[in-house]
């Protein structure tokens, strides 16, 4: 009966975070769309990654605990979910910094126009670049 | 109403069938036509993976209801009985053509690391990984 | 007895991620578990860990479960709420700007962690960060303060605090 | 009984190729090498001539791997011409292995030459032996990784680097065309085993207890999958349309490997026409208009390649570009005696089918022989006149050495057709064999094909013998040879022996390709396991 | 009301168009390192597609291999070689 | 010239919708979706890969695809191992003589100088673990769940590719990972894998049975086998340890690649200039 | 249990995810310029990551999951790969 109503409250937990999970998914595909060059667009692109990746992953993780149906295996998507959200959590973040900091130095997107650039001050005094 | 969605099914199907074919053609005109040694062999690969789609499109099966989708060709318990099987056998998909994809790939992989080896060296030779200039090099 | 420290923290975590990866824990598991975590463990505790006794500091693990809880809960709803609806606002109101954030952490894992925390953040990514001036630059889509001390307070204040107190 | 012999001998090379770059680190004396490439070729040697041996006591034989019975698991089948070519196969190696040994003497890298053509002998053994298309298609594979890399083995000429990479390419496209043949024949026939198919396409049994009958549109997706394999078997066998690499790959490569390239692996695109057009679509098959068209196809192929080799031939001044134009001419014949097997040509039990199949191997095991002869001799001529391959600058080498004369001669009057030596007879066979069919024209231009080639061995010999020379050469040692001494008897007892060789050739072509031979390959690669 | 099936088609459907823009992008592009991005794009898109079609043992092998070797071996060539391919019968594209 | 290419590619998408709109409306000979059945030959797979009734004839795996690989049709995945092994052997043959210790002489060995941001670094100290446990999980579970040796193996050579990418090839050459140790390991996999295909014979000769190269369970008239259980766990006979040696010849071999692919060109140039063929 | 009912939740949020992929496709065809395509690639993969697992739930079919996490983990080699080409003189190094 009580593993029931956990399994019952895994389940609603995990539809709603797939449900914001599938919002905030559209909502970043939409920005990436239209935000006007690559920095800004970075930031759509972590909306589409933690609410859009990380959170659902872990929403389907908490689903699948709780849903019976898939039998024994069920424990090998709850692990496999949850190793793969926790590599995004690590690994989303580290590639966007890389591709932002590769992107800038090699001047293969602009980021103007920008209302300060702290980066450009600092590269001219080093006399760097 | 059952034969108007397999209608839809079946030209949904068909679209990525035909997609596939285009893509046969499109890197065939890759690999015989564009210049760069580097483009015939990103051509290449994307040939030998079209190819590999389409046999894996060959082991697909149709589902037996819209909601009950096949299997991927793994048994779930590690002691299945008779009935078990059964069912598998009424799900699963084919496997040979996975097996032998599975194959192919790994010997496309092989060819291409080794096609990129040679292209470096003709680089370090010639200059140019640019098919015209190397012939034209060559005399 | 410092490398055994290292190898023990590796093996640890590679278990675990092995473990709850492999989905299950019958005996094979947990053999085969013990013997890739013992293998890795000796081949990378060097890359992976530098000070080994920071990981028997249990509380450590208490604020980074807080730190999570509050991270997930109130940072990342807030940002995520902003940056949302500024892409779905029809004039789509963004004042972008390349700011200075000084950071104050010694380890590299708490600096990972700030920085992973702030890009983590929709509105904020960390575009370079130099060790040696211990600074990230980040761009800010909303950049109200361009100074850097004004600009700490408002991207990566709490971060830091978390992080020295799980890391340093 | 399953004889181990059959089923061990690929798998073991390979083994023994494995471990060969290992060695190469811990092992600095390069005459281990040379000792160990040659007993590794020599027991290949051995165990080929004794599954022939097997073969031709018992008849076909078939051994499955794994104990997992065909369709089921991979097995492999060998029968009297695949026993045969095999044997033919390692026993050219066998002498081209030794003669790497004199070449290879410089060069500090032994170890890798030796893998790679280890992995190249490893390859055709397994295309020869292998009873299972899918297999085919990875063994394919094998030869051709190796062929291209020992192409390119040269790694500071750009000439050589060229042609490995365009012949490189290519070939990975060819292969990847086959595995889509091969994609259609298992999506209608579902089955890749090659006595399954025959059995489904000739409808001896027709169902089958493991793989059912037909799935699908059989005819055209088997007009889609033969037309595709063609392509790939011709390019494998430098066949007109897809000749092109193969002038500038083979002369490029180290010498012994042109040896090999040139005399063997072409033989292998060949070999799986044969296996393809007489053995699974077989004369007596459902789809025999279907056959038929193809191998009117490959008729007007081989008659191009035919003309275009031996007309290129004449215009050469590079002495291994020249041998490599006259490979393209002989594959061409041999192709030419492999098309009369149409029934458009010929009926499937007459006189000239089987005389144009037994021209066609013949001259296979001739050219083979003639070709690798004459490919290592080239070498010790190039060796001898200082790196030079213009013809013009031989000025007479052989002149130095009456050994190699000789040899030269010999090598050359095989390729050419002249009486005392193996060319002739099988020439006269294919000739033959289209007047019986009653297309006397194409026996003409089997005549021209060899009349235009006269002018371009001609001009070898001219270059070689005639001319006084003017220089000092450097002397050769007696290793290679010996190798071409052994190679050159052997041409003369191909011809000598003529009558023999020809009337076991001819069992053999009649044990194969007749409507029993076909039931047999399928009785003992498929229901043999079965107990049927 | 659609049905999962439906669905799932279109999903194939919808990954095949995307693949074909993208490898006729890749073929046609002259800077060579968007050729590869464009290729990867296209390797994604049949990773879908193996994934839908319940091989998912290919899908593990065709990531890696695709979407990580390839694109590594051939920025590790294009970084050594060449930039773009200089084809003479069109304009280079102009980036925006 | 973009417009050329936009007005191109959208006619071949027309082209495809209305292929498949004809197709699907049976203009030319209906084209119907898969039957939901398979060919009888992948029933027979289905039906044998796990199947404890039949002792004798089963591969003893739940995984039909591994079982295929690495039972049915293992001699294509041994050949295949092969075309490996022969590309690589070819790679080497091409950088035949460049060895990494001259490349470490020749350069000016600074870490700091070399590579991606602290921020990139830290995160690849901390992956590398987690790639290697993960990738080992794979290949460890290729006779139960998807996966194998390849797939292991080719995960796990992220981790130094990663490294190589993320650092630079001096760092790891530092850290010992070169091109010897990385041979060892292929060589060993290699010999291995080939070990496993033969072990039944080796069996049977000794024992005076009758076995198959690449058996791996008892066949009706070859009763040699190797084990399928190891005290009620599953590990499918030989499948277990050729996922493990494929595991180590593959996370080798790439490594071994791209360390050839990362070296600078500078210093190969100058090994390879000067030789001379006859 | 309304194990029914959630499910039939998560089935409707399939369509969401198929717009966000075209959109995601959009921009990884169109561009601009090379990062912008990258990153792209890279939301996707991410996604796409996280819509396998649900798809894996919904088809019933635990063992899908696996492909969910190598995609993850080499897209970011990816990432790595762009990056550091634009930024470094050699790959090596």
């Amino acid at each position: 009966m009580v593993e029931e109503l956990i399994n019952e409250i895994l389940m609603a937990a995990g539809t709603l975070m797939i449900v914001v999970g599938a919002i905030a998914d559209l909502t970043g595909s939409i920005g990436l769309l239209r935000f006007p060059n690559f920095f800004v667009r970075l930031h759509a692109a972590t909306v589409g990654t933690i609410w859009g990746a990380f959170v659902p992953l872990i929403g389907a993780a908490l689903f699948a605990a709780g849903y019976v149906e898939l039998g024994t295996h069920r424990w090998f998507v709850t692990g496999g979910a949850a190793v793969t959200a926790l590599l995004i959590l690590l690994l989303g973040p580290v590639g966007s910094h890389a591709l932002a900091r590769a992107s800038y130095r090699s001047k293969a997107a602009i980021p103007y126009p920008l209302i300060h650039d702290a980066l450009k001050e600092k590269f001219r005094e080093g006399g760097k670049e | 109403m059952v034969r108007r969605m397999n209608e839809l099914n079946t030209f949904l199907f068909n679209i990525l069938l035909f997609s596939l074919f285009f893509n046969v053609g499109i890197s065939l005109y890759g690999i015989f036509a564009r210049p760069s040694l580097i483009k015939k062999i990103i051509a290449l690969t994307i040939f030998s993976d079209t190819a590999n789609v389409l046999a894996i499109i060959v082991g697909y099966r149709g589902w037996p209801s819209p909601e009950q989708p096949p299997i991927p060709p793994v048994i779930t318990s590690t002691e299945p009985t008779s009935e078990d099987l059964i069912r598998f056998i009424n799900r699963a998909v084919d496997p040979l053509p996975q097996a032998l994809v599975l194959t192919a790939i790994v010997i496309g992989l092989a060819v291409t690391l080794f096609l990129i080896f040679l292209t470096l060296q003709v680089y370090r030779l010639y200059g140019t990984t640019d098919v015209r200039r190397v012939a034209r090099l060559r005399g | 007895m410092r490398f055994v420290g290292k190898v023990l923290g590796v093996f640890f975590l590679v278990f675990i991620i092995y473990v709850v990866f492999s989905g299950s824990v019958s005996a094979y598991d947990l053999i085969t578990g013990v013997l890739v975590a013992l293998a890795t463990s000796v081949i990378t505790a060097n890359l992976v860990i530098s000070n080994p006794s920071k990981l028997i500091q249990v509380w450590r693990l208490g604020w980074l479960l807080i730190y999570s809880i509050r991270y997930f809960f109130v940072d990342e709803v807030r940002a995520h709420l902003d940056v949302m609806r500024r892409i779905l606002h029809p004039k789509m109101p963004i004042n972008p700007g390349i700011v200075k954030v000084p950071y104050e952490v010694v380890s590299d894992y708490a600096m990972l962690t700030i920085a992973n925390s702030i890009t983590n953040t929709p509105g904020t990514v960390v575009v370079d960060v130099f060790p040696e001036e211990k600074a990230f630059y980040v761009h800010w889509i909303n950049a109200v303060a361009t100074e850097s001390a004004e600009a700490r307070k408002h991207v990566s204040e709490v971060f830091e605090r978390f992080a020295k107190r799980i890391f340093d | 009984m399953y004889y181990l012999s059959i089923g061990v001998l690929v798998p073991s090379l390979l083994g023994l190729a494995f471990v060969l770059p290992l060695l190469g680190m811990i092992i600095k004396n390069i005459r281990f090498f040379h000792a160990y490439a040659s007993i590794t070729s020599l027991y290949a040697l051995i165990v080929a001539a004794y599954n022939f041996n097997i073969v031709v006591r018992e008849g076909p034989k078939a051994y499955p791997f794994g104990g997992w019975w065909p369709p089921i698991g991979i097995s492999y089948e060998i029968d009297e011409i695949n026993s045969l070519i095999a044997l033919l196969t390692a026993s050219v190696m066998f002498l081209i292995t030794l003669y790497s040994a004199w070449y290879i003497r410089s060069l500090k890298d032994a170890p890798y030459y030796y893998t790679l053509l280890l992995g190249l002998e490893v390859g055709m053994l397994g295309c020869i032996y292998t009873g299972d298309a899918f297999n085919l298609f990875v063994m394919l594979e094998v030869m051709s990784i190796s062929a291209y890399a020992l192409v390119g083995f040269h790694r500071n000429k750009p000439e050589a680097i060229e042609a490995a990479i365009k012949y490189g390419l290519f070939g990975a496209v060819a292969t990847t065309i086959y595995f889509i043949a091969l994609v259609f024949i298992y999506a209608s026939f579902g089955t890749l085993n090659m006595a399954d198919l025959t059995n489904k396409v000739t409808l001896f049994w027709g169902h089958n207890l493991v793989s059912g009958l037909y799935y699908g549109q059989i005819y055209a997706a088997t007009a889609v999958a033969l037309a595709l394999s063609l392509w790939a078997f011709t390019f494998k066998s430098a066949i007109f349309p897809n000749h092109f690499w193969l002038p500038d790959a083979h002369p490029e490569a180290p010498t012994p490997v042109s040896a090999a390239l040139s005399g063997l692996v072409v033989n292998v695109g060949v070999y799986a026409i044969f296996r393809f057009f007489y053995t699974i679509f077989n004369p007596f098959s459902l789809m025999s208009d279907l056959r038929d068209m193809i191998l009117l196809v490959t008729l007007i192929l081989g008659l191009a390649s035919g003309l275009i080799g031996a007309f290129m031939m004449v215009v050469q001044d590079d002495i291994k570009r020249l041998l490599a134009y006259s490979t393209i001419s002989h594959i061409g014949l041999v192709l030419i005696g492999l098309s009369i097997g149409s029934s458009l040509i010929s009926r499937p039990d007459s006189q000239a089918f089987v005389d144009g199949l037994t021209g066609a191997f013949y001259h296979l095991i001739n050219h083979s022989i003639g070709k690798s002869l004459l490919f290592l001799a080239s070498g010790v001529i190039i060796y001898m006149a200082g790196g030079t391959r213009k013809l013009d600058e031989l000025g007479g080498v052989a002149r130095k050495n009456p050994v190699l004369g000789i040899v030269l001669i010999t090598g050359v009057l095989q390729l050419l057709g002249i009486p005392p030596f193996g060319g002739f007879f099988s020439k006269y066979l294919l000739y033959v064999s289209y007047l019986e069919a009653g297309a006397p024209y194409i026996s003409v231009i089997i005549n021209i094909i060899s009349a235009v080639s006269l002018l371009g061995y001609v001009r070898l010999l001219y270059s070689v013998f005639f001319i006084i020379p003017k220089r000092e050469f450097v002397r050769t040692s007696r290793l290679p040879l010996a190798v071409l001494l052994v190679l050159s008897v052997a041409c003369l007892i191909t011809g000598l022996l003529s009558p023999i060789i020809s009337y076991w050739l001819r069992g053999f072509v009649e044990a194969t390709t007749s409507k029993d031979g076909i039931l047999n390959y399928w009785v003992q690669g498929y229901l043999v396991f079965w107990g049927g | 009301m659609i049905e999962l099936s439906t669905l799932t088609y279109l999903f194939m459907a919808m990954t095949g168009v995307v693949s074909l823009v993208a490898t006729y992008l890749a073929i046609l592009e002259s800077n060579l390192i968007k050729a590869v991005v464009l290729s990867a794009i296209q390797s994604t898109t049949y990773v879908i597609l193996f994934y839908l079609l319940m091989a998912p043992d290919i899908a593990l092998v065709y990531i890696p291999v695709s979407v990580g070797l390839y694109p590594a071996a051939v920025l590790f060539l294009i970084k050594k070689t060449e930039r773009t391919e200089n084809d003479s019968n069109e304009v280079v594209a102009s980036e925006d | 010239m973009r417009i050329k290419k936009l007005l191109v590619l959208g006619s071949l998408i027309l082209l495809v919708l209305t292929f498949s709109l004809a197709f699907a409306r049976g203009a030319l000979g209906y084209y119907p979706l898969p039957l939901p059945r398979v060919r009888m030959l992948a029933s027979w797979y289905l039906y044998t890969t796990l199947n404890p009734q039949y002792t004798n004839f089963t591969a003893m795996s739940p995984v039909a695809v591994a079982a295929i690989v690495w039972d049915y049709r293992g001699l294509d995945t041994l050949f295949e191992t092969a075309v490996f092994f022969l590309a690589v052997v070819g790679a080497l043959t091409l950088m035949r003589g460049v060895t990494l210790k001259s490349v470490l002489n020749n350069a000016n060995n600074k870490d700091n100088n070399y590579g991606l941001s602290l921020i990139s670094k830290t995160a690849a100290r901390l992956l590398t673990p987690l790639i290697i446990a993960v990738s080992a999980s794979i290949a460890l579970h290729g006779h139960l769940t998807h996966g194998g040796g390849f797939q292991g193996g080719s995960a796990a050579a992220v981790a130094p590719l990663l490294v190589l990418v993320i650092f630079s090839v001096y760092f790891l050459l530092s850290r010992g990972i070169s091109e010897k140790p990385m041979f060892m390991l292929w060589t060993a996999g290699l010999l291995g894998i080939y070990l496993t295909t033969l072990a039944a014979v080796f069996i049977g000769l000794l024992t005076g049975l009758n076995a198959y190269v690449f058996q791996n369970q008892p066949k009706f008239d070859a009763p040699v086998g190797l084990p399928a259980q190891i005290s009620g766990t599953l590990i499918s006979g030989s499948l277990f340890f050729l996922n493990i040696f494929e595991y180590l010849a593959v996370a080798g071999e790439f490594t071994l690649v791209f360390i050839l692919l990362s070296m600078p060109e500078e210093v190969v140039k100058s090994f390879i200039s000067g030789e001379t063929y006859e | 249990m309304n194990s029914e009912l959630y499910l039939s939740v998560v089935f409707w949020v399939i369509p969401i995810y198929l717009t966000a992929f075209a959109l995601y496709s959009v921009r990884a065809v169109k561009g601009p310029t090379i990062p912008d395509s990258v990153l792209a690639i890279d939301s996707m993969s991410y996604d796409l990551a996280a819509f396998i697992t649900i798809l894996s739930i919904l088809f019933h079919s635990p063992i899908l999951i696996a492909v969910a996490m190598v995609l993850a983990l080499w897209v970011f080699a990816l990432d790595i790969y762009v990056a550091k080409y634009l930024e470094s003189r050699e790959m090596g190094e």
